[in-house]
């Protein structure tokens, strides 16, 4: 799969997202969505250097991107209401994060161009009045520095945070999977005996909807929402 | 109070004071109405912006009076400020939204980002181009907004000179969830 | 150089400065000739002589904006106006880390707060709550500690009186956000 974004360019995965966008000159729409599917998912498999602190980020678009995707190449898959606003959420923000990206870029062009207002040190010259606070005493001031400490943020206990993230978010993404294999009876496990992971058991998973739509197998399904029986045209 | 008095004395509180002022701190100083200071303001923000050396920047309840933004080159080798630093890509996409959307709760700005905000939040607060404020709706978190030097960074006199601020200042959602 | 862009430069730079600069300063930071310098000024002088809030004054061979003398008064005023009984949370918070862990600096106190404390410490030094020294540490900026004064109103001899000072100065929470 040919693309040539580097991860170090990206600050989050909507940026990412907007750059396959804009590179295939799309609009923001689900369908245009569904075609970059596969890019950011391979994206995120080749970047092993993604920070931990945006993994987790990167992992809820690609959960979004999945449900789309597969919605777009087999429109006979039911979701749940849950699911379809989660569909439309992505391509709302999408568009939103679209806005505030362009207008960051005139407001970096205005910052480059430093016409800055400065301003003086104020009361110069004006000597201190001492005028404490009549009922302040020093056990205030213990509970005010109490009250301090505890507002530091914690740097570990943010990481272990968005680990359990990542995880639940893994585990979504394998839901999903399961999910898709279901309602999509096949050989599917036969495909992805060799998946290094789970994001390239998604891809396989997706080729192989795209290789139904594009009728290089064939489908064999009895009647609406019953079991759909996958089989390789040249068999 | 004679308007012209009342224009020199805020010209005087504003220029004492360096930081930006509450108008209502100018109401009781001068003793006069909110309406008359906020006039009086006006006419003077005009008279500074047609190529004086300062201006007065305006925003929410408090003015402040800085250089101008056309001599910044000169005046920048005089003063040593970390106004001057660069903002990285993160902190400019964090600032328009702020700008634009502000007073904006860290939720929110993740909803459109798709990216955690806390670090680059805590370094903008740090370099004070930033504000927080208890979030009314309660809780214990925290709704942000623009403060006075991202105003002076950008050479603005007021918010709503930022580019497109009438059309991105407005969430098409919200809208439509109001009118519907 | 065009003289009305001259004069907004100068307007500039003795707005900036607060002390008297030099008239030769100005020669060279706006580069344009002696002579220039000086008529700019006297027709700024002239400009300013009316009815204004500011007001430039020569002394020898250096100019200085300040405010007019006629709203002395005002100035008087707005600095007690600045005191208000009670102190702000982020007084309180921001003087609760001096008396803890001072002599700090500016820096250290806006790591371990989040947030920038400028104002807040400037309020409080007009106060006379804080002082602060030269950091020997070099640079241009301070160290600040509870004033002397405020010490003693709280009836503490030393700062080390502070209920569990010694704990509580030592605090590992600190020392993350520092070392940060």
């Amino acid at each position: 799969m040919a693309y040539n974004v580097k991860l170090e360019k990206f600050e989050g995965p909507m940026e990412l997202l907007l750059e396959l966008i804009n590179k295939e000159k799309l609009d923001i729409t689900e369908l245009s969505l569904s075609k970059v599917t596969d890019e950011f998912l391979e994206h995120i498999r080749n970047n092993e250097n993604i920070h931990l602190e945006h993994l987790a980020d990167f992992l809820t678009v690609a959960a979004r991107l999945i449900l789309i995707k597969s919605k777009a190449i087999l429109p006979m898959l039911k979701f749940s209401e849950e699911e379809e606003e989660e569909i439309k959420d992505l391509t709302y923000q999408l568009a939103e994060y679209k806005k505030f990206k362009e207008a960051s870029l005139k407001l970096g062009a205005m910052a480059e161009e430093r016409h800055i207002c400065y301003s003086r040190e104020g009361f110069i010259g004006v000597a201190p009045v001492f005028y404490p606070p009549e009922d302040l005493n020093a056990y205030d001031l213990k509970k005010y520095f109490l009250s301090v400490l505890s507002e530091i943020p914690i740097v570990e206990r943010l990481e272990e945070e968005i680990v359990s993230e990542v995880i639940t978010l893994e585990e979504r993404i394998n839901d999903l999977e399961t999910m898709l294999r279901e309602k999509v009876q096949s050989s599917f496990s036969s495909l992805v005996e060799k998946a290094k992971d789970k994001v390239d058991v998604i891809i396989s998973f997706l080729a192989m909807l795209e290789m139904v739509k594009q009728r290089i197998i064939m489908v064999d399904q009895k009647e609406l929402f019953e079991e759909i029986q996958l089989s390789m045209k040249n068999q | 109070m004679d308007q012209e008095k009342l224009k020199s004395i805020i010209e005087s509180i504003l220029f004492i004071s360096g930081e930006p002022v509450e108008i209502a701190r100018i109401v009781k100083v001068a003793g006069v109405e909110n309406e008359e200071v906020e006039q009086a303001l006006l006419i003077l923000q005009e008279e500074y912006s047609h190529g004086r050396g300062l201006t007065i920047i305006r925003k929410e309840d408090s003015a402040q009076m800085t250089t101008s933004a056309e001599n910044a080159d000169i005046i920048s080798e005089l003063v040593k400020s970390g106004i001057q630093d660069g903002l990285s890509k993160a902190a400019l996409e964090t600032l328009s939204i702020v700008a634009y959307r502000g007073p904006i709760s860290r939720v929110s700005m993740e909803a459109i980002r798709g990216v955690n905000c806390s670090f680059t939040l805590r370094a903008l607060l740090l370099r004070g181009l930033l504000e927080r404020m208890d979030d009314p709706n309660g809780g214990r978190s925290y709704l942000y907004k623009i403060s006075f030097d991202f105003l002076k960074k950008m050479g603005l006199e007021r918010i709503e000179s930022l580019p497109d601020y009438e059309t991105l200042s407005q969430d098409s959602r919200i809208e439509s969830v109001l009118e519907g």
